[in-house]
């Protein structure tokens, strides 16, 4: 029940990007295809579960032990940092269709707040191992439930006929503010 | 005259928040007052004028391959220190921020502003680069701060305007920070053009 | 741009460098403000208990005891002593009946147990609705004020229930979830009175 | 000092940890990206218009870097400056292109050509033309739906309501090329911009011979032949009862113009011509009207 | 004979117009209309003129001063928005907050994305939703039915069955004696109880679903997959603990789930294509109502539930392809 | 239950006005233009030259390809002139000019008694053969040559014929009165199709419209082994071939396949007499039965009217063109196209001249889509014709592609009943046209 709980509130009563509001850049940024979307949630799931699971393991064996947990915001960031330019170089090898698709993306990774946010929350919330990277797999899926939508909608947006004004940006938030209000409507699930 | 330019151009050609669309999440996150985006606006500004400094410092002795960690590890030392400091002196300012003072260390902003200018220019144009980017970045989370401010509950810089039972909760919230923030960008585009 | 060549040797010696220069200076700085951030912390919760009891001159924080609700939910018990006696408890509680999450209070008691006064600490309550209890029960209109009501004589439950307190307009869910934590934060300093006292003593 | 020397030891060690496998890891998955295809990109104008030929400016910066021969690469939106600093970087010889513009090879206006039918369809020239020939007698001319107006990525076009006809903004043409590929009616050419930006072309596309072309349109070319007769420079060749100047070849000597029974032949950009003696004014009013680029004329860039 | 017309096929045309559906719409609104006038009085009037009048004036100034479009207030489309939005609000709500719901509805929901047809979310539901956020203690508090029939803003309020329900359950108070409180379902089926003015009345608004289903302006898809949704799945709840959840009749009487389903989910704008899609859609907003109904913050779900299946609605006409002919290979 | 084809569907207004008016034979005019391009296919060689006398039948151009037809004089005079003349699309397209010389001198070889003749004397492959030389072409009107459709590929099987009796589009009536009236032609000539063909079996699928046409085939068909009539319901495009194979026999032509996949070939009954003329009569296809209508036409009519004839002869025998006439239309008014004058010529596919007032030819305003998926629900072939339309409008060919544009079959029901009078169908033939050009260049 706990992990129901952790799993619900991160993907639709806490969303990451709707209420949290981490991660926004790439929402914005990768959002005007949906093909690219699912491929950076692709992305963005494999860096935050295997980071918060490093992290939280730094943070437990070394930060706290050691009594400088002040280091913590350094520390996390240079083990995403690694982690995911690891990613990249490897995926350049392994899958250059993947990397042409989100070669750009990856080191906006390095820069997504989500990542960072949710290794730190696993530690304000004071989460175990397990409920941490359940945690962090269930705002990822979060992250990617949002943008999904949003890419589906910004592609329909694409063939309509926005005002000149409006087009682009302006319109793209305004749908993401209207996404979170729908997303309101979970307030409380759990 | 150029030093000037380099300045300005953080405020309004190359606004971080309404044209390069960086750093949106404390953009969206502390704005629901404007004290709020004024206090954030600052301590980004603070990170990012001495991660610029120290980094043209250095720039030149850095490998390649070490560079973004070397740099992240600049500015994430500056971020706690930001917070270390926040934490001691401003602990209300701090609390209401909560979060998105660590996160300045991945505001795209600093780091890319590291990549794209504080590693290719002189020190003090670099500073003069990071002094305009970051008070541009503050002024844009104030204004946001305000707008939310003002329609969600009646006051600016926590004076109160109109009573608050005519606010509109929702700019308070979530989904308010996304809407205002869009027509705020529609607005800006069009001021630009015309 | 960067001159230097990208060997294992290079790189590890920069980054080495670089984290040396960061944490030495971090280290520093983290001594500077080490102490300010405890006295910060501590002076947030010393306001909090200061406004909702008389005057002190213990430190309550020393003196308080950490007791559980019927939830599960920690409640601290903060004595206030002037010279010794029992002046009044601050009472942190809590209450997980709120309209969305839990509703943390702080409420002051005299040693009788009547209500000095109240902050809220903490609640993810509507803003606009729940929100108005910060003042809602201090403002002394109709049936709301709790203050200086005794919980062991007046029914401190909303009116729709029976009780004596007027709920907040269109919030009563929040309302209902403030008075008990009260209620709780009653029921507990009354358990544990003598220990309270006791603890002056020493 | 404790805390200072933890902290010091524990950054190091993270500092250190990230650099092994950071060199490791790089060592190990190394691809080679040509660094010049970056350099290129980024003296290209980024309009990513297509007007070369590659899906975007990325896509013709790879074609420059890896082509043994650049002679047929052209940016026409950076134009010869451009291609020059790209040439440059990938150390190759580029073409030498001259700069050209777009031109509209159609006369019919409403007045020059009766309306016979009225089309009421999806507005896009594509649609109407494979259904229909038009709405005239002429089925070679322009159809008037601004398709290649829609094409044009630079305002450089917009419908003369009057016409009925595209008219090329010279000043903000910058020979993409989408425009010609816009119009399925083949009309829009791109010609050398000329000396003074002057230019002489046959504003006409009608195949048909002399009398059903005429009869359509008052100022088609009817392919009589007398400006391929007058023309000294080999410039001038007739197919298909039409005649067609080579840009590259004409003088600009305006002998065609002169010679031409409907008017077909357009100049632009050229100072008004003096009118002749014998005639006062009338004629200059005449080439005026079928020809309303013309109207530029009054300031030609000579001081 | 002077210029013969050319086109391309067909040259012939059903005659059927956006018009025709809109007022179409509008018609089988009126057995509401009348109801709501009927339970609300006065108070349902005023909102509903207001909000009506309202969307459209900003659907023309919109239109004629930022957009500089030619004006499509004709067609009707702003007229239901206003009308649904009414539907939506409780019927004492002031008038200033019923024209920022209708400057949010247009403004924000509808004019933004370039007008009619190319909205994602449902204006109106934008517009209430907004409200309902903003200014929570106004529209959360309800008219007695039949008890304000002259009366406007000083209307006796008093909770909505739904509320009543949902307050008491989590007060620990038993079901049984709750649905004492609540009228009974007979009333509750013509409208006499508390709640928005144009959602209370469900045979209103059946006899507005026949005759759109009559005129063909809606299939039968969406609004039988929402209630048919609600109706098993508190079906399911209610036979895993009676003592715990209210049975089906009572979730399809109440907040909205007729209005919702039979007007709101419909909107052809933001709903999918495809029969297919649109109950995969319709599924979708009976299973959020009910989570959020039954165990979310909010007594009613039904608006929230049709704004995130909006969202999905570009996902489902992507994946969910019609039927296509040739498929079934013999 | 009546039969029908199992997706989407519209009921356009009938107006068959001129249903039961008995054939007319149309006067020979004084000069014809014959198209070299009647058909899909090949344009055919001219056989003639200026100057050349020809006779009714004789052949003046022929066969340029596998799939392409001959053609033969629909007159007997002199070859005026070989040149390009308007087309109904007011493009210019090569025809021969014939000026009659008032003789109407007929090919010896045609046999122009009127009795019937039921006997079939030539084997399968003379008779695909005849079909051939005689330039018949699909008269349902996508005049593909008759002789290549009944030429069944190896491999591939046929098992039944249908006879497209259904003339679903409103107010045409030509194959309606030609049933009338040759019903017995067309069964025997339903007989020689299935002899070519090999298959035992044929079913003539008429819509419901025409009870007597049902009732006078149903009446014929008993003393032919084989055929039956299958009564259809009215909705259009019943006719469509892969419609009336899934009507009749319930098999669903898969997407980009033919008929014969289904084991399936479909014809015309107007084809289907021309075939009897052909095999039995030896006359090969020069003339045809036209509808002449419209709601202002003094004298709708169907008139038996010679390849060549100036649409003009035709509407002065129906009593002149009205004076409110705004449009001109080769066909029914679903599929047929606009004619810009009336000096086109009646062609092998011409099977009606409607005329509209000018009050019913206009298009309405279109409006932005309102996505009220009316579209999607009429569209006989299951495609999304709202989406299928912006994607071609913004040029996206990729997508048009994956949404299947290729299986569009052109009826115009989206266009028919789109609320928002939006011009779907011409995009998504833009689309078609686009995507198919995509498909070959890179099937190359
Ligand atoms: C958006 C929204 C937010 C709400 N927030 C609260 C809240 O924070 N606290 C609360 O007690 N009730 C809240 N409510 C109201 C309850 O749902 C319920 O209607 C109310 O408590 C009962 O009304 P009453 O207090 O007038 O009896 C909210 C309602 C809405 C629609
Ligand atoms: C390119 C092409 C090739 C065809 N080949 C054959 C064929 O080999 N056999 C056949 O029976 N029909 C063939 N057809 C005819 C079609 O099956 C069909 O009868 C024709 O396209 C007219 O159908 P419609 O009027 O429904 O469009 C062919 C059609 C086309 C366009
Ligand atoms: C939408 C549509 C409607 C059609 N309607 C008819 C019709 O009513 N009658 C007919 O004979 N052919 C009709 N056709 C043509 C048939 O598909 C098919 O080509 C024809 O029956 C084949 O016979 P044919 O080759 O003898 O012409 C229609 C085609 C389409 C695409
Ligand atoms: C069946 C039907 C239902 C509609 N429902 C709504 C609705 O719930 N809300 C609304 O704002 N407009 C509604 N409209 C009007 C219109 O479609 C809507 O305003 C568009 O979303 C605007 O682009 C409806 C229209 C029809 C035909
Ligand atoms: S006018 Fe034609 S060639 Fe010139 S910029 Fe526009 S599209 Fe390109
Ligand atoms: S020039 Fe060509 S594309 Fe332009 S309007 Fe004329 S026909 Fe259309
Ligand atoms: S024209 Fe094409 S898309 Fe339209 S209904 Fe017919 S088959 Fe479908
Ligand atoms: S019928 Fe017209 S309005 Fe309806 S979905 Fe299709 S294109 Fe859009
Ligand atoms: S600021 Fe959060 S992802 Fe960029």
């Amino acid at each position: 029940m706990e992990y129901v709980i952790i799993i619900v509130s991160a993907i639709f009563v806490n969303n990451v990007v709707l209420s949290q509001f981490l991660g926004i850049c790439p929402f914005l940024g990768v959002s005007k295809k949906l093909s690219t979307g699912i491929g950076m949630t692709g992305a963005v799931t494999f860096v935050m579960i295997v980071a918060t699971l490093v992290t939280w393991l730094v943070q437990k064996l070394i930060l706290e032990p050691f009594n400088v947990t002040f280091l913590q915001t350094i520390s996390f960031i240079l083990i995403i940092a690694a982690l995911v330019q690891l990613v990249e170089i490897v995926l350049k090898k392994v899958s250059p269709p993947l990397y042409q698709a989100l070669g750009v993306f990856l080191p906006l990774i390095t820069t997504n707040c989500a990542i960072l946010g949710v290794a730190i929350l696993t530690i304000q919330k004071d989460f175990n191992l397990i409920e941490s990277v359940v945690f962090a797999a269930a705002t990822a899926v979060g992250f990617g439930l949002a943008l999904v939508l949003f890419a589906g909608i910004r592609e329909q947006l694409d063939l309509a006929d926005v005002p000149k004004g409006m087009k682009g940006t302006p319109i793209a938030l305004v749908v993401a503010g209207l996404l979170a209000l729908a997303f309101m409507g979970f307030a409380n699930l759990v | 005259m150029n030093q000037w330019k380099n300045f300005s151009k953080g405020f309004f050609k190359e606004n971080a928040v309404f044209t390069l669309l960086l750093g949106m999440c404390p953009t969206l996150g502390v704005t629901s007052s404007a004290i709020n985006g004024l206090g954030m606006g600052l301590a980004t500004t603070f990170v990012l004028v001495m991660a610029n400094l120290v980094i043209s410092l250095i720039k030149d002795f850095i490998p390649e391959k070490v560079r973004i960690p070397a740099f992240i590890v600049v500015i994430a030392t500056f971020v706690t220190i930001v917070e270390m400091l926040m934490q001691a002196y401003t602990p209300a300012l701090y609390e209401s921020l909560g979060l998105f003072i660590p996160l300045i260390v991945v505001n795209c902003i600093v780091l890319g502003r590291a990549e794209a200018f504080a590693s290719k220019n002189s020190v003090g144009a670099s500073i003069v680069d990071g002094l305009g980017m970051g008070l541009g970045f503050a002024m844009a989370l104030t204004m946001l701060g305000s707008v939310r401010e003002l329609l969600g509950s009646g006051k600016l810089f926590n004076v109160s305007i109109y009573p608050e039972d005519y606010g509109m909760l929702v700019f308070v919230l979530a989904p308010g920070a996304f809407i205002a923030l869009g027509y705020m960008i529609a607005i800006i585009d069009k001021m630009k053009k015309a | 741009m960067a001159t230097i060549e990208s060997s294992l040797k290079n790189m590890l010696l920069t980054l080495l460098i670089i984290t040396a220069i960061a944490g030495t200076s971090l280290g520093f700085v983290y001594k500077l403000t080490e102490k300010p951030i405890a006295e910060a912390k501590a002076r947030k919760q010393q306001e909090a208990i200061k406004q909702v009891v008389p005057e002190f001159t213990n430190n309550p924080a020393d003196e308080a005891i950490v007791v559980t609700s019927p939830e599960g939910l920690p409640i601290k018990l903060f004595p206030a002593k002037k010279d010794g006696k029992l002046v009044g408890v601050a009472v942190e509680t809590v209450s997980n009946k709120g309209f969305a999450g839990n509703v943390s209070i702080m409420v002051g008691f005299k040693p009788d147990g009547t209500i000095i006064n109240y902050q809220v600490l903490e609640h993810k309550e509507t803003p606009g609705l729940g929100t108005k209890m910060d003042k809602w029960f201090k403002t002394d209109k109709g049936h709301q004020s709790i203050l200086g009501k005794n919980p062991g004589s007046y029914n401190l439950t909303v009116t729709k229930d029976g009780g004596q307190v007027d709920a907040i307009t269109a919030a009563t869910i929040s309302s209902r979830a403030f008075l008990d934590a009260v209620r709780i934060g009653y029921k507990s300093f009354m358990e544990n009175k003598s220990k309270l006292e006791e603890g002056g003593a020493q | 000092m404790n805390v200072v020397l933890i902290t010091i030891i524990t950054l190091s060690a993270l500092g250190a940890l990230a650099a092994v496998i950071l060199y490791f890891v790089a060592q190990k998955f190394k691809v080679y990206e040509d660094p010049r295809i970056d350099q290129v990109e980024e003296v290209l104008p980024a309009a990513n218009c297509g007007g070369c030929g590659y899906p975007g400016c990325r896509a013709f910066a790879e074609a420059m870097v890896s082509s043994d021969d650049i002679s047929n690469l052209y940016c026409p939106v950076g134009g010869a400056e451009v291609m020059s600093k790209a040439a440059e970087i990938v150390g190759k010889a580029v073409a030498e292109a001259a700069p050209q513009v777009a031109v509209v090879r159609c006369n019919g206006t409403c007045e020059n050509r009766p309306r016979t039918n009225k089309y009421e369809g999806a507005e896009s020239c594509t649609i109407a033309a494979t259904l229909y020939g038009g709405e005239t007698g002429c089925s070679y001319g322009c159809l008037g739906l601004g398709e290649c107006v829609d094409a044009c990525n630079f305002d450089a076009m917009y419908m003369d309501p009057v016409t009925g006809l595209p008219v090329v903004i010279e000043e903000n043409c910058v020979a993409c090329g989408a425009c010609v590929e816009a119009c399925p009616k083949d009309i829009i050419e791109l010609r050398n911009i000329g000396p003074k930006s002057r230019r002489i072309y046959v504003s006409c596309v009608n195949k048909d011979r002399g009398g059903p072309a005429r009869k359509a349109c008052s100022v088609a070319c009817i392919g009589c032949g007398k400006c391929e007769q007058v023309c000294a420079f080999d410039a001038i060749t007739i197919k298909d009862n039409l005649a067609y100047i080579d840009y590259e070849k004409c003088k600009l000597c305006r002998k065609c113009v002169e010679v031409c029974p409907t008017d077909a032949i357009h100049e632009i950009n050229f100072p008004v011509r003096k009118p002749k003696p014998a005639a006062p004014k009338k004629p200059a009013e005449s080439t005026e009207k079928n020809a309303p680029e013309v109207k530029g004329n009054d300031k030609p860039e000579e001081k | 004979m002077s210029t013969l017309i050319i086109s391309p096929s067909p040259h012939v045309h059903s005659g059927d117009s956006v018009k025709k559906n809109m007022y179409g719409v509008i018609i089988a609104l009126l057995p509401a209309l009348a109801a709501s006038l009927w339970v609300f009085g006065l108070g349902a009037l005023v909102v509903t003129v207001t909000a009506v009048a309202a969307s459209v004036l900003f659907e023309y100034l919109i239109e004629k001063y930022l957009l500089k479009v030619p004006s499509t207030i004709s067609d009707g489309s702003a007229v239901i928005t206003g009308l649904l939005l009414a539907f939506n609000l409780p019927s004492n709500l002031p008038v200033w907050i019923i024209i920022i719901g209708a400057l949010v509805a247009i403004g924000i929901g509808k004019m933004s994305f370039g007008g009619l047809g190319n909205n994602p979310f449902n204006p109106a539901l934008v517009g209430r939703v907004f409200l309902l956020i903003s200014f929570p203690v106004q529209m959360t508090s309800w008219p007695k039915p039949m008890a304000n029939v002259g009366t406007y803003l000083d209307a006796t309020t008093g909770a909505t069955p739904l509320s009543i329900i949902k307050e008491g359950l989590k007060n620990g108070e038993k079901l049984t004696d709750l649905l004492k409180e609540i009228p009974s379902f007979a009333d509750m089926f013509l409208g006499k109880m508390g709640g928005s003015a144009g959602e209370v009345a469900a045979i209103a608004l059946l006899i507005g679903l026949v005759y759109m289903l009559v005129r063909k302006i809606i299939t039968w898809h969406i609004p039988f997959a929402v209630l048919g949704t609600i109706a098993v799945f508190t079906g399911l709840l209610n036979l895993s603990n009676p003592e715990e959840y209210a049975g089906p009749v009572f979730h399809l009487l109440t907040g909205g789930a007729m209005l919702g389903a039979i007007f709101m989910a419909t909107d052809y704008v933001t709903s999918p294509m495809t029969p297919k899609g649109q109950i995969i859609f319709g599924v979708g907003i009976g299973v959020i109502t009910v989570l959020i109904r039954v165990f979310g913050a909010y007594p009613e779900g039904m608006s929230f539930a049709i704004l995130i299946m909006n969202a999905f609605v570009p996902l489902i006409d992507r994946y969910v392809k019609p039927k296509r002919f040739g498929e079934k290979v013999k | 239950m009546l039969k029908t084809f199992s997706l989407g569907g519209v009921h356009p207004a009938e107006n068959k006005i001129s249903a039961g008016k008995k054939i007319e034979v149309l006067p020979t005019p004084a000069q014809v233009s014959v198209p070299i391009s009647q058909h899909i296919g090949a344009p055919s060689t001219p056989v003639v030259k200026k100057g050349d006398s020809v006779k009714v039948g004789q052949l003046i151009a022929k066969s340029s390809g596998f799939v392409s037809a001959n053609i033969h004089s629909p007159v007997s005079g002199t070859v005026f002139k070989i040149d390009n003349v308007l087309d109904a699309s007011g493009y210019k397209r090569p025809a021969i000019i014939i000026k009659v010389d008032g003789d109407d001198e007929w090919d010896e070889s045609i046999d122009r008694s009127p009795e019937l003749k039921k006997d079939i004397d030539l084997s399968p492959e003379e008779i695909i053969k005849k079909v051939g030389e005689a330039g018949i072409v699909g008269l349902g009107g996508a005049t593909f040559p008759s002789h290549v459709k009944l030429s069944v590929p190896p491999g591939k099987k046929c098992d039944v014929l249908i006879l497209n009796g259904v003339e679903c589009e409103p107010y045409l009536t030509s194959d309606h009165q030609l049933m009338m009236e040759k019903g017995e032609e067309i069964m025997v000539g339903a007989k020689i199709l299935m002899k070519a063909l090999k298959v035992d079996k044929c079913i003539i699928g008429i819509e419901n419209n025409k009870p007597d046409a049902i009732e006078h085939m149903n009446k014929l068909a008993q003393e032919y082994e084989g055929i039956t009539v299958q009564p259809l319901k009215v909705q259009y495009p019943q006719g469509g071939e892969k419609q009336l194979i899934d009507a009749c026999i319930g098999r669903q032509v898969p997407s980009g396949k033919l008929p014969i996949e289904v084991g399936a070939v479909v014809q015309n009954v107007g084809t289907t007499f021309a075939v009897y003329e052909a095999v039995q009569k030896n006359k090969p296809l020069f003339e045809r039965v036209v509808t002449v209508t419209g709601k202002s036409v003094k004298s709708p009519g169907n008139f038996l009217a010679r390849v060549g004839t100036p649409i003009n002869d035709l509407i002065e025998a129906a009593g002149g063109l009205p004076e409110d006439t705004g449009k001109i239309i080769g066909g029914g008014p679903m599929m047929g196209k606009a004619l810009v004058s009336t000096d086109v010529p009646v062609t092998k596919g011409s099977s009606g001249v409607l005329i509209m007032p000018d009050e019913m030819a206009h298009r309405k305003q279109a409006q932005p889509c309102i996505r009220c998926s009316k579209c999607v629900s009429v569209c006989p072939m299951g495609l999304s014709p709202y989406l299928l339309m912006t994607l071609s409008e913004k040029g996206i060919w990729d997508r048009t592609e994956e949404e299947q544009v290729m299986d569009c079959i052109e009826c115009g029901s989206c266009s028919f009943t789109c609320p928002s009078n939006r011009p779907l169908l011409d995009y998504i033939r833009l689309g078609k046209g686009t995507v198919g050009q995509i498909i070959r260049s890179r099937n190359k």
